[in-house]
C-alpha cells in the first residue's frame, strides 16, 4: 500500500495510506486481493499460469503482440490490459444479425472509415452460452471448446478476436479460466480440438469491441460530423461485460471517477454528449436468456419499469446507449406492450458503435440500420441535425434497386497487412 | 540495573493512556509516544460525546486519564513524534524517537506497551454508499462530533427527517474487511437514541443483518426498540444513490423477502474498525507479527497482552475491535505485564 | 403473561427443537420442503454431488451470512418468487439435507437471468447465478421433468444454436412465426423482411436468413463434433428426446457420427 | 402485480392476453408508521415495539404449524414496518389466532403477540385495501 498524508479529524494531517489515492486508484489498490473468480490475486494467477503452461507447449497463445498495435487501459484491478487496435477478426454475436444488423453494420463502417483491417469470418459459431445460461444445455467442456475453436479460426487467420457480445466475452473469460487452471477440462478440451484438428490456442486478452471503441474515442470525436453536445444519454451496461468475471473489464480514473466501467459511457462522452447518471444503472436489462423468448412478460416487465421508466423519467435522456445484442432488444422491443398499455415514458435504444457512426455522418438506415429498431428514434435524428425523412427516401429507393437485383453497397474492409498463418481449409 | 530504564509506551489513546498512568501510578518511570498533537486517540480526535451503554459523558473517563498522565512527574510525553528505530533487546531496548520532523533523541527503555489504536474504515474505498462523493453520507465517527455540538444537518443546513444508518460498512465483507468491529452496533444505536432526544420528530431505520450489543450493550437496544420507537430492517444496503435531493437506499428486507427502495435524508454508515497505517509501521520498526487481518499478533491467541517478542506488551484496539472499556483493561493488563516482566528480570540479575 | 421462570424451559425445549431444524432448515419454506421429501433420495444425493463436485463449486459458494445484498439487485425477485439468497441458503444446507435442492429444481431455478449481478454485489463472494447455472446443467443432465417444461418452448432455439452455432435469426419473426408483442413496426419489417436483409450492407449477413449469417458448413459440423464428444447431444436427448435426435441427423448429413 | 390484459393491440397487432401481460414490480418504498400508531392505541397492542423478530412466537404456534400462511412474527413485523398491502392480503389469516397463548409464553421480549395479533387484526380491517 501507499503512503500518503490526508486531512483526518481537526486540523491534523495524518498518514492513511491509499486514502489519498484517487478513487480509481484506490479502488484498484484495494480491490488487488479480492474479487473476480474469488480473488483478483487468482484472477492474476491464472495471466501467469497461461504463460508457463505456453512454454511447457501445453497451449497456444495469440499475443497481443506490436503487430496489432495494441493500446494499454486499466482494468478493475489497477491491472494493465493491452486492446489491440488492428487485423481484426470480428467475433459476431448470434443476437445481433437477426434483427438489429445496424449493430454489426455500424462497427464495421467505422472500421473502415478509420482503415482498420479486420476479418468477417464466416468459420465462426457464437459461442452457445446463450444456450448454458438459458437452459444448462451445456458444460464446460463444450463451451470451452466452442471457444478453443473459435480462438483457433481466428489465430489461423492471424487476426485478433473482437468480441462483439457481452455475453461471449464473460463466458469466453470463464472457459478461459477454467481451462487454464483446470487440467481436467483442458485435457479433455485438447482432446475433442484434436478431433477436429484444432490447437488449443488462448488470446493473451479477451477483447470486447466497446473497449476498442473506447481506446478509439478520440479518433471518433475527430471525424464528427454532427454536433451532440445537446444529446442526453443514458447508458446501460451490459451485466456480463463486467460482472461476470468482474476484473477484466475496463475502468479508467476520468470516466464516472472509475467507479463504474468506463467503455461506452466514455464514446459518448468523448463525441461531446451529455451523459446522465440514473438510479438503476447497474440493473439488468431484464433479458434472461430463456425469458426474453418464453417468459417474455418477465422480460418486458423489468425492462420497462427497471430500466426505461427510470431512465427518461430521471434523465430524460435522448437516447439510452447500450453495448449487447441481447441488452439492445430486450431494452428496444419491450416498450412496445407497455406504451400499448397508455404508460408513456419511451427512450431510442442503440449501441455505442450506431451512435458513434451517426455522429460521424454514417448514412441511418443502410449502415446504422435504424429501422430494425422500433422505439423511436426520429426525435433523437431530428436533434442530432440528421434529416432522417431524405435518408429515408434514400434508403427505401435503395432497396427498390436492390431488390431489382443491384448489389447491395457492401461495407469492404481495408486490405490486410498481416499474412494468415495457415490457408483456409478448403470449402464445401 | 534494568528496573531503573522507563517503560515505553506507544500510542496515547485509552488504552495506553492507561498503562501509562498505572505504570506510573506505582513509581515506574514512563515515555509516552502518540503520533499525533493531542492525547487521548479516538475519542478525543472524533469528539466523541456520550459512552454506550451508560450514556456517560465522555470526559468522565477520558479528561482523568489524560491528567494523570499529564500531572505525573514520572511520565515523559512526546506528542507529534514517531518511533524512528527501536534495537537491544528485553529489558534494554535502546529507541530512538523522532520527536519533532527531523529532530531525533534516544532513550533506553526496559520495555515497551504497544496501544497503537485502529482507523475507521474509510468507506469511499466501497463506492456503493457513495460515501465522500454524494452530501448527506455520514460516518459513525463524524455524527458524533456533530452531536457534541448539538447540531445535527444536511449539506444544505436543513434537519433531517429520516435517517437511516447501515451497520457493517466495511466489516463482514470478504471485499473489504470480514471481520466484525464488535462496538458498531452499539455505538450506532446509542447514537440513534441520541438523535431521537435532539430531533423529537426523526424517524430512525436501523438497516442490519445482525445486532451485536454485546454484554450489557444489550439494553441499548431494547430501549432503542421499546422507549424510542426506533426501526430495525434486516438487510444490507446493496447500493445508495444520490437523486439530486435525497437518498435512495435499495436493499432486501430480508425478514418479509422483500426488496425495498426507500428516500432518506441522511445515511450513517457504521463505519468498522481497521487496523491503521501506525499500527503496520510499529510492527515493522519493532519486529512484531501482524495475523492475516493486520492486527498485532499477540504469541496466544487468547492472550492478547504478549506479543511475539519479549518485553513487548500489546493492549487495545492494536490487537483486535474493542470498547472503551474493555482497552482500558486491556491498558492496565499490559502495564502489570510490563511491571512483572521487569521485577522478573530484576530478581534474575541480583541471584 | 411475560414468563420469566425457568420451570417451562424443558417442555419449552422439547418442542422447539424436535428435529433439530425448524421448517425444514430454512423459515418460511417449510411447506416446499415436504413436498420435496416425496422425491427420490437417491436423485436427490446425486443432484447435490453434481453440483459440488464441479470445479467452479469451490469458487462460486463460499458460506451465506444472509444480508440480500443478492436479492437487493436481483432482477427477478423483483417480478417472481426467486431470490438468490434462498438459493445459497439452501445450497448451503443440502449435503445435510439433499432435498432442499430438489425442492428448487422445479420452476424455482428456471427463473433466474444469469445476469450474475449478485455475484458482483455478495459480500461472502458467493456466486448465486453461478450455483443455479450448476443446477440448470443438473436438471437437463438427469432429465427432470422440471427441465422438459423449462426447455420445451424453447426447443427451436436450442436446436438452431446446436446446429448452426447461430440464433434468432431473421426467419424466426417472419410473419410465419410473428413475436405479436413485437406490435407493428415488427409485422410491417416481416412483411418485407427478405429485401430489409438482401440490404444489409455486411457481406457475411445479406440475404442470410435462417441463419444470423453465412456458416461453413465445416464449421458447423466441427461445431457437432464438440457438441457430440462433449456430452451435450447426449443430456439434451435425456430431456429433449427429439431435438437431440434432430440434431444428430443434421450432424449426420455433415459428416458427424452419431453418439454411442 | 399482474395486469392481462383483454384487448390490447398496437400497430394493428392484437396483443391481448398473455402477449400483452406485464407484472409491476413489487419494491418497498415506503415505510408507514400510522398502522403501527394504531396498533399501539389498541389495549392489547401496546408492546408491539418489544418485538425484535426471533420467531420463537411462530415457532411455538399450533395453527402456523399447520398453516404455513399464518405467521405471528411476520404479521407484527408488516404491520411494525407499515407493508399494509402485504397484511391486506393475509388479513383473514390473522384471525385463525387460537388465543392459546403458547406465543405468549415463549415470547422472551413479554410483546403479548396473541393480543398483539388481535390488534393488528383490528385495526387492518379499518384500512382500506
Amino acid at each position: 500500500m501507499t503512503g500518503a498524508v490526508l486531512n483526518l479529524g481537526g486540523d491534523e494531517q495524518v498518514e492513511v495510506g491509499v486514502q489519498d489515492l484517487k478513487l480509481f486508484e484506490r479502488l484498484a489498490a484495494e480491490r488487488k486481493e479480492t474479487l473476480a473468480f474469488g480473488k483478483v490475486e487468482d484472477y492474476l494467477r491464472m495471466l501467469e499460469k497461461m504463460r508457463e503452461l505456453e512454454r511447457s507447449g501445453d497451449i497456444i497463445i495469440h499475443h497481443a503482440g506490436d503487430e496489432y498495435e495494441p493500446v494499454t487501459v486499466k482494468t478493475l484491478s489497477g491491472r494493465d490490459k493491452k486492446i489491440p487496435t488492428v487485423e481484426l477478426w470480428q467475433h459476431k454475436s448470434c443476437g445481433q444479425c437477426g434483427h438489429i444488423p445496424g449493430y454489426i453494420s455500424a462497427l464495421y463502417w467505422i472500421l473502415s472509415e478509420l482503415r482498420v483491417p479486420y476479418v468477417d469470418d464466416t468459420n465462426q459459431t457464437s459461442c452457445t452460452a446463450w444456450n448454458y445460461y438459458g437452459s444448462g444445455t451445456s458444460n464446460s467442456v463444450a463451451l470451452s471448446a466452442v471457444f478453443a475453436r473459435n480462438m483457433h479460426a481466428a489465430w489461423e487467420k492471424n487476426a485478433y478476436p473482437l468480441i462483439h457480445c457481452g455475453t461471449s466475452y464473460g463466458d469466453y473469460k470463464e472457459c478461459r479460466y477454467l481451462m487454464v487452471m483446470n487440467r481436467e477440462i483442458r485435457d479433455r478440451v485438447k482432446a475433442i480440438l484434436k478431433k477436429i484438428g484444432r490447437e488449443l490456442v488462448i488470446p493473451e486478452e479477451l477483447v470486447h469491441y466497446s473497449e476498442w471503441l473506447h481506446v478509439k474515442r478520440a479518433e471518433l470525436a475527430e471525424r464528427r460530423k454532427y454536433d451532440v453536445s445537446g444529446i442526453k444519454v443514458a447508458v446501460h451496461a451490459a451485466c456480463h461485460t463486467y460482472k461476470l468475471m468482474a476484473e477484466d473489464f475496463t475502468y479508467d480514473a476520468s470516466i464516472m471517477e472509475g467507479r463504474r466501467p468506463a467503455p461506452t459511457t466514455s464514446v459518448a462522452l468523448a463525441l461531446g454528449a451529455d451523459v446522465k447518471e440514473y438510479s438503476t444503472w447497474s440493473d439488468c436489462c431484464g433479458f434472461g436468456f430463456r425469458h426474453i423468448l418464453t417468459e417474455r412478460e418477465i422480460s418486458r416487465s423489468f425492462a420497462y419499469f427497471r430500466k426505461i421508466q427510470p431512465v427518461v423519467r430521471e434523465t430524460g435522456a435522448d437516447v439510452l446507449l447500450v453495448h449487447d445484442t441481447g441488452c439492445v432488444t430486450t431494452l428496444d422491443k419491450s416498450q412496445v406492450v407497455t406504451l400499448a398499455h397508455g404508460f408513456t415514458e419511451t427512450v431510442p435504444v442503440i449501441s455505442d458503435a450506431q451512435f458513434a457512426a451517426l455522429a460521424m455522418g454514417a448514412h441511418p438506415f443502410k449502415v446504422c440500420q435504424l429501422h430494425w429498431h422500433l422505439a423511436s428514434w426520429k426525435n433523437l435524428l431530428h436533434k442530432m441535425g440528421i434529416d432522417w425523412e431524405k435518408a429515408e427516401a434514400e434508403y427505401k429507393d435503395y432497396v427498390q434497386r436492390v431488390k431489382e437485383g443491384v448489389k447491395p453497397e457492401f461495407i469492404k474492409p481495408p486490405p490486410r497487412r498481416l499474412e494468415p498463418r495457415m490457408k483456409a481449409p478448403s470449402q464445401k | 540495573m534494568s528496573e531503573t530504564l522507563p517503560v515505553l509506551v506507544i500510542g496515547g489513546g485509552p488504552a495506553g493512556l492507561k498503562a501509562a498512568g498505572d505504570l506510573a501510578e506505582i513509581g515506574t518511570k514512563v515515555i509516552l509516544l502518540e503520533r499525533r498533537n493531542e492525547l487521548g486517540g479516538a475519542p478525543v480526535r472524533w469528539r466523541y460525546k456520550l459512552l454506550a451503554p451508560d450514556m456517560r459523558p465522555a470526559e468522565e473517563v477520558m479528561t482523568p486519564l489524560i491528567g494523570n498522565v499529564e500531572s505525573n512527574p514520572q511520565v515523559l510525553v512526546y506528542r507529534g513524534a514517531n518511533l524512528e528505530s527501536c534495537d537491544g533487546q528485553a529489558g534494554n531496548f535502546r529507541v530512538v524517537i523522532e520527536k519533532s520532523p527531523g529532530s531525533f533523541v534516544e532513550h533506553r527503555v526496559s520495555s515497551i506497551i504497544v496501544a497503537t489504536g485502529f482507523e475507521h474504515f474509510d468507506a469511499r474505498v466501497d463506492p456503493r454508499y457513495g460515501y465522500g462523493r454524494v452530501p448527506n453520507v455520514i460516518g459513525i465517527n463524524e455524527l458524533e462530533g456533530m452531536l457534541k455540538d448539538g447540531r445535527v444537518v444536511g449539506h444544505d443546513g436543513k434537519v433531517p427527517k429520516r435517517i437511516a444508518f447501515i451497520f457493517c460498512v466495511g466489516s463482514r465483507d470478504r471485499a473489504t474487511n470480514p471481520w466484525c468491529c464488535t462496538v458498531c452496533c452499539g455505538v450506532s444505536i446509542k447514537q440513534a437514541i441520541e438523535l431521537k432526544q435532539l430531533i423529537s420528530d426523526v424517524q430512525l431505520y436501523m438497516i442490519y443483518m445482525d445486532v451485536r450489543t454485546t454484554g450489557q450493550w444489550e439494553r441499548l437496544y431494547w430501549e432503542s426498540m421499546e422507549e424510542y420507537g426506533i426501526n430495525y430492517i434486516r438487510g444490507r444496503v446493496a447500493e445508495v444513490y444520490y437523486t439530486g435531493e435525497k437518498l435512495l437506499l435499495k436493499g432486501e428486507d430480508t425478514l418479509v423477502r422483500g426488496p425495498f427502495e426507500a428516500l432518506f435524508d441522511m445515511v450513517v454508515l457504521a463505519v468498522g474498525i481497521e487496523p491503521g497505517p501506525g499500527t503496520r509501521k510499529i510492527a515493522q520498526t519493532l519486529g512484531l507479527s501482524l495475523n492475516e487481518n493486520g492486527f498485532m499478533q499477540p504469541r496466544h491467541p487468547n492472550i492478547h497482552t504478549e506479543s511475539t517478542r519479549d518485553g513487548i506488551f500489546l493492549a487495545g484496539c492494536c490487537v483486535t475491535p474493542m470498547s472503551i472499556e474493555e482497552a482500558l483493561v486491556e491498558g492496565s493488563a499490559a502495564a502489570m505485564a510490563a511491571v512483572k516482566f521487569v521485577r522478573g528480570r530484576t530478581r534474575v540479575v541480583e541471584v | 403473561m411475560y414468563v420469566t421462570k425457568a420451570a417451562k424451559v424443558e417442555a419449552r425445549f422439547a418442542r422447539l427443537n424436535g428435529d433439530g431444524w425448524f421448517y425444514g432448515g430454512l423459515p418460511g419454506l417449510q411447506w416446499e420442503a415436504e413436498n420435496a421429501r416425496l422425491g427420490d433420495p437417491k436423485l436427490m444425493r446425486e443432484i447435490v454431488d453434481d453440483i459440488s463436485s464441479d470445479p467452479r463449486f469451490e469458487e462460486f459458494y463460499h458460506a451465506c451470512i444472509n444480508c440480500g445484498n443478492c436479492t437487493a439487485v436481483c432482477p427477478p425477485f423483483r417480478l417472481v418468487d426467486f431470490a438468490p439468497r434462498v438459493v445459497v441458503q439452501k445450497v448451503m444446507h443440502s449435503r445435510d439435507e439433499p432435498e432442499l435442492l430438489y425442492q428448487m429444481m422445479d420452476q424455482y431455478i428456471w427463473s433466474c437471468f444469469q445476469c450474475y449481478s449478485c455475484w458482483e454485489v455478495c459480500p461472502a463472494q458467493n456466486n448465486p447465478g453461478g450455483l443455479v447455472a450448476l443446477l440448470k446443467e443438473s436438471a437437463v443432465n438427469h432429465g427432470l421433468v422440471s427441465a422438459k417444461k423449462a426447455l420445451e418452448p424453447y426447443s427451436k432455439i436450442l436446436y438452431k444454436v446446436m446446429v448452426t452455432g447461430t440464433q434468432i435469426t431473421p426467419d424466426m419473426h417472419s410473419s410465419n412465426a410473428p413475436f405479436r408483442d413485437w406490435g407493428g413496426g415488427k409485422a410491417d419489417l416481416a412483411k418485407h423482411l427478405k429485401e430489409e436483409r438482401a440490404a444489409v450492407p455486411v457481406e457475411t449477413m445479406a440475404g442470410v436468413i435462417d441463419k444470423s449469417w453465412k456458416v461453413d458448413e465445416s464449421t458447423m459440423r466441427e461445431l457437432m463434433t464438440i457438441e457430440r464428444e462433449a456430452g451435450v447431444t447426449e443430456m439434451v436427448k435425456r430431456t429433449l428426446r427429439d431435438v437431440g435426435e434432430m440434431v444428430e441427423e443434421a450432424g449426420e448429413e455433415l459428416g458427424v457420427k452419431r453418439g454411442d | 402485480m399482474i395486469v392481462e390484459p383483454e384487448k390490447l393491440e398496437s400497430g394493428g397487432v392484437d396483443m391481448s392476453g398473455r402477449w400483452g401481460l406485464i407484472v409491476l414490480p413489487r419494491t418497498i418504498t415506503d415505510f408507514d408508521h400510522s398502522l403501527l400508531g394504531a396498533v399501539k392505541n389498541h389495549p392489547k397492542g401496546k408492546n408491539i415495539d418489544r418485538c425484535w423478530q426471533c420467531g420463537n412466537c411462530t415457532a411455538a404456534c399450533p395453527v402456523a404449524e399447520k398453516n404455513p400462511a399464518f405467521n405471528p412474527r411476520y404479521f407484527i413485523y408488516a404491520a411494525k414496518m407499515g407493508y399494509k398491502g402485504e397484511l391486506k392480503k393475509v388479513e383473514e389469516s390473522i384471525y385463525l389466532c387460537s388465543s392459546c397463548g403458547r406465543c405468549t409464553e415463549v415470547c422472551p421480549k413479554g410483546v403479548d403477540p396473541s393480543g398483539v395479533m388481535e390488534a393488528i387484526g383490528t385495526e387492518i380491517r379499518k384500512v382500506r385495501g
